[in-house]
């Protein structure tokens, strides 16, 4: 790194902006906001904005793709051409392929996919300003999105990475500390369960750090499913609102 | 190759409704034949990308974002800059949207708002160029299509010109042949205010803003985009239908006098 | 435009070929000049070059893609890598998938395609070499590939562009006055209905501009409709002829 | 990946004559083996493109056109222009051909035509050279098949010959590293004059410039090209059959004596 | 899009019989649930690449070649030379693969490669670059899987790291901004040698090195590479199926104590 | 050609690798090394190295593409990107293209695919070092993958080249003589049909030579059939040691 670098973390402990290690950014989630999408949900995190749609269970088209036990997932992480600082091509790109795979598969665990053999359900996650931890984001949304379908869930999945600049273990990275940093970890965890789904890793960390920041993670996620079930509930007392007027 | 779409048609009962609503001059969700929906547009909405709007036509639901960065010019017009719009329907948008690359619908959509914003010399290329031949300004206008519920290409236009207008341009200096950012913005230099107006035939009636069930009855659309001035600069019918000439002219009257109105909503227009 | 640039209206009022501002340029049509194609037409309007071919009513492939009421129609305009004065890419290009699909779309309402359920009709048009107005000819000369390959029409569809250059409304306009004028509309006109089945116009026009540039496209269109009909008899002379000539 | 194709077979009835016929040495059409169906080359026929030829061998219609650009030569032969050959079996040809990007026989097509022209050394790539390693006269032969009865491979080599005979190059002055058209023009330097005969093998005959419903029938085909000197440059055996020792013997020797034929009728060679 | 795959599942019989074997802490090959199968590198097996390595892990084997060539840095960064790591599912390897360009699966384990190689810092990137900003080495790592028995995370980075240590970078002069080789060559410089070490769940039990039969009824993997130092570099999750932390410990524990086993036998590697 | 290169032949009639004009270089089967495959084989041609695997009678996915009387065959001949001098795009080449058809259709005539209607049998030819000749290697080891397969053959197919280099005939030509020689002719023969099943040119020959260098392929070609052989015999010793030991 060169000397004329800003420090990440200030001599008073605080990250660049102003938070501390293992202090969130702020975060706001809106519940069923397209409406066509069977569930929707709307996330920023930070200066991260993502738009989630769910559609299904729906028919297989062509019906030789269902699954005589079960529905599919399909999930299509993917980031708007404006969402990033020089202009992304809208084709998807490596990055965009393989996160599409592992989020699939962070939600196969908790969606009761054998309710509905031969049909499909699909994931749409939409990055529309990029800062940091958008696929941790993208799948906290896509969990409200999936209640918000009525989907039937063992649980939410929360999302959070932890990471690690100058030495010091941070979690929620935004863009400069993920670019910057020495390690970024994002989890994926299903508190009803207490398992993780999604678990990735780059960077280097030695056992000890690693053990802390799962930790980490953990409590960041169980912080980040706290706001997700308070977002789901105002989206029903909106709706119990909406109706009690029109009565 | 272009193929006859498959497409799901209403049901018979809401059909007949909406003919019978139409020939009293009604549609099915109370506005009159040349009423827009609510058009709601917010500007700036994705603070990292050059420019951006949000437009709801209704629950038609369009995003714009404007990226604006430096590259060589065309080469048969290398004193201008570049502009480029593209166009996704995202499969969160509707059931219909598949994830792929860019279809006939979305091309016909990105081509139709370009040639509004083009032909309305709406953004002043000529200010854009750096360096004559070697280097430009490249702005690009992508339209992120989040709800259809129809008229995207109005829709879309509204965005992206409200993109535009809400747009600064990153200054540059040169240095030989490339172009440094001095960190510095400016307004891009937007000259005109095109505003694109739809109008679907369904049956014998002509209707601006047709929502998804009115476009899956009608049997062809016009859309006309008219300058500041009233000028006509784009025009593009679409659908397998066709129009007498009578309802042309009817649907150029209707496109002057609803710009207008429309015109007064874009934010950052200063007519 | 620069000062050197050569006037395109001339003192005298006639354009750089020699035209009057509603003359058509030499026109010629030839039906039924492939072997294998079930219709076929070539059309030389001015320097613009085009062969179209329809083949169908034939069944779709794979069957799931037919329609149960009607025939499906598929358009495709093309243009060869030596029609323009860069070479073109054989890939198609955005402009060429658009115009494939007006112009399908201007052909939708003259085919009786409620006749031929579960069937496809193919509309392959090929630019040959280009000077301006290959869409409007390719549809001139498409419906004569339609009417030889014998499918049932209600009408020929005519089209022809109008046009704006140096404040004059023109008709017919050649690739140096399209590129260096004010506008350019190209129309298809369906003389049976009486309706425009095509219609697009980018460039700048007054209302009245655009009234009278209407009008002088149906006359134009009226002329073009007049030599298809004229094509079309022709080849029937010459069938009937030949036919004459072996017995 | 190449996957056994798809054929509609022939009739019984027309097969049976067609093989009955052959055993007499004669052919559904009325020609004996040796015989070409007419061969009629029209050159010049797109004004625009730098060169063009049109070339019919009965109902097979092949278009080529010839287009000149400069560009950059290709880093091993730094000293040389560039020739790229392309074929498309356009849909109108035939209702065998889909729209889409090349296929294995309009690829392997194009290479047959390329090998016949570079091994040739028809086009004297040396003298297309503008600045060596930087800057080279790019020629395109692009084959355009417009109605496919048969023995593509000779009707496009016919026409991308006669079509390079008939091209004119633009020429440049440099400046610099880049050229810059002087709006004259001169011959494309062409040298020789590559003729190739395909000859099929059905049942036990060789016959030359087979019809489609010859090909249909037919195990196997070659496809010879020789030099105006009577040198072999360039063969292709293709189909699913084999020949023996003889049959080539044959083959070659009937490809040297209808070439000498053909090349008469190449308009513009001087040979 | 990422969609949920069809997997031919295990006989019954076979299934029931796998888990039994792992209540007791065995595996049907005979295996205990933390060896590895019998690891077999052979390094410059293709001696025109600048390097290579095939690795065997039981039935699965791995060839991996690199090239160097040079190029343009990123534009990000203009200090350092660039590495791309590539992966091809041949279809050779098993039948499930056809041919195609690549998939999730062959996408994932190239960055899952290519993470390894670049987190642990093993190849010294920076001193790669030539003209900074200008021209750098571009070092492409191309893995070719040969034969599909399970594990080809592991066995890829294997054969990635064991090319990259055999691997010899041609020296190149600067002339300009050009490089012009001069024929001799030097070590590429590796200064890490990272070791991945994939750990499948199946019904409670964590093994090891799984088969392709013991990948088809793991419900989760878990890939942890691990640097010579013992930090870890990188992880990797996949499979539809979750991990409990206690299982990540565990998991991360025998990473640490197998990379060093196998550190051992990458040639090249002088720790 | 340049003053300064080496002579392809010296001056003792001998090749640049010693060889006489109709010798082979040091050629090495081996039959059956993949796993999964049905069949497969490796050869090494001097420093040409290429592996095959075969698969099938397999059925065929989706069906319809199967066709009633016979097996269909598929083939892929492909390169490694690390295989060549520059490397090499994954992505088929036109060339790779043309090879994989006139390679299957090298095998269509020994195949006894009328045995296995709606089936097929895919043969994928991997290039992992090129040395030139190695379409020709790449068909030598495809027989063999074929018949380790168990596919029905009316017989093996072995293939050689010959070419011209410096005015004289040569054999098994390498990278070097095929690029810089005056003619290359890849030559695939069928032993028991007496029969060529590819035959291609490129470079220039008079009659007298082509009729010269056909009958030098054959030679040559018959001596790599008796090493094809030889190696499938070897595997079967192998084989039935193998089983021997066991009992």
């Amino acid at each position: 790194m060169e000397e004329s670098r800003q420090k990440l973390i200030g001599e008073n402990g605080l990250r660049i902006d102003g938070r501390k290690p293992d202090e969130l950014r702020p975060i706001r989630m809106e519940v069923g906001l397209l409406a066509n999408a069977d569930g929707s949900a709307y996330i920023e995190q930070g200066k991260s904005k993502i738009i989630v749609a769910v559609y299904g269970p729906r028919e297989v088209h062509p019906k030789h793709l269902g699954l005589s036990d079960r529905a599919i997932v399909r999930c299509r992480y993917h980031m708007a051409p404006f969402s990033t600082q020089e202009r992304k091509s809208p084709a998807p790109s490596r990055r965009e392929i393989e996160l599409s795979k592992i989020i699939r598969e962070a939600f196969e665990p908790v969606i009761f996919s054998e309710y509905y053999p031969r049909s499909m359900i699909d994931i749409f996650i939409e990055v529309l300003q990029s800062d940091g931890g958008t696929r941790c984001a993208g799948i906290t949304a896509a969990s409200l999105a999936l209640a918000d379908a009525g989907i039937p869930l063992r649980d939410l999945v929360a999302s959070c990475a932890v990471g690690k600049v100058e030495g010091c273990l941070i979690v929620d990275l935004n863009d400069e500390e993920d670019k910057e940093g020495e390690a970024d970890m994002p989890v994926a965890y299903i508190p009803a369960l207490d398992t993780v789904s999604l678990l990735q890793m780059d960077g280097q960390l030695t056992e000890e750090e690693f053990v802390e920041a799962l930790k980490m993670a953990k409590e960041a996620c169980m912080r980040i499913y706290q706001m997700q079930k308070q977002a789901l509930k105002q989206k029903y007392v909106e709706a119990k609102e909406a109706v009690e007027e029109q009565e | 190759m272009s193929i006859t779409p498959q497409t799901e048609p209403l049901t018979k009962i809401k059909s007949k409704q909406m003919i019978e609503f139409l020939k009293l001059g009604k549609r099915l969700d109370g506005r009159s034949l040349t009423e827009y929906r609510d058009v709601k547009i917010e500007a700036g909405v994705i603070g990292k990308a050059e420019g951006s709007a949000q437009v709801s036509l209704g629950n038609t639901r369009v995003l714009v974002g404007i990226k604006v960065e430096t590259g060589p010019p065309y080469s048969d017009t290398p004193n201008m800059g570049v502009l480029t719009v593209n166009a996704e329907l995202l499969p969160l948008a509707h059931e219909i949207f598949e994830p792929g690359p860019p279809d006939e619908n979305s091309i016909e959509l990105a081509r139709v708002v370009d040639r509004s914003l083009r032909e309305s010399k709406a953004l002043d290329l000529e200010s854009l160029i750096i360096i004559p031949g070697k280097l430009a300004y490249v702005v690009f206008v992508d339209i992120y299509i989040l709800n259809h519920d129809g008229n995207l290409f109005d829709a879309s236009e509204y965005a992206a010109i409200s993109g535009l207008m809400n747009a600064k341009l990153p200054v540059v200096e040169v240095e030989g042949e490339e172009g440094k950012p001095t960190g510095d913005f400016k307004e891009l230099p937007v000259r005109d205010c095109p505003v694109s107006i739809t109008i679907a035939k369904i049956d014998e009636a002509l209707l601006v803003d047709p929502t998804l069930e009115e476009e899956t009855m009608a049997t062809a659309k016009i859309t006309i985009t008219t300058t500041k001035d009233g000028k006509i600069c784009a025009i593009q019918k679409s659908g397998g239908g066709t129009f007498t000439f009578e309802e042309i002219m009817e649907a150029q009257k209707i496109a002057r006098s609803k710009a207008a109105e429309v015109r007064s909503l874009i934010p950052g227009w200063r007519g």
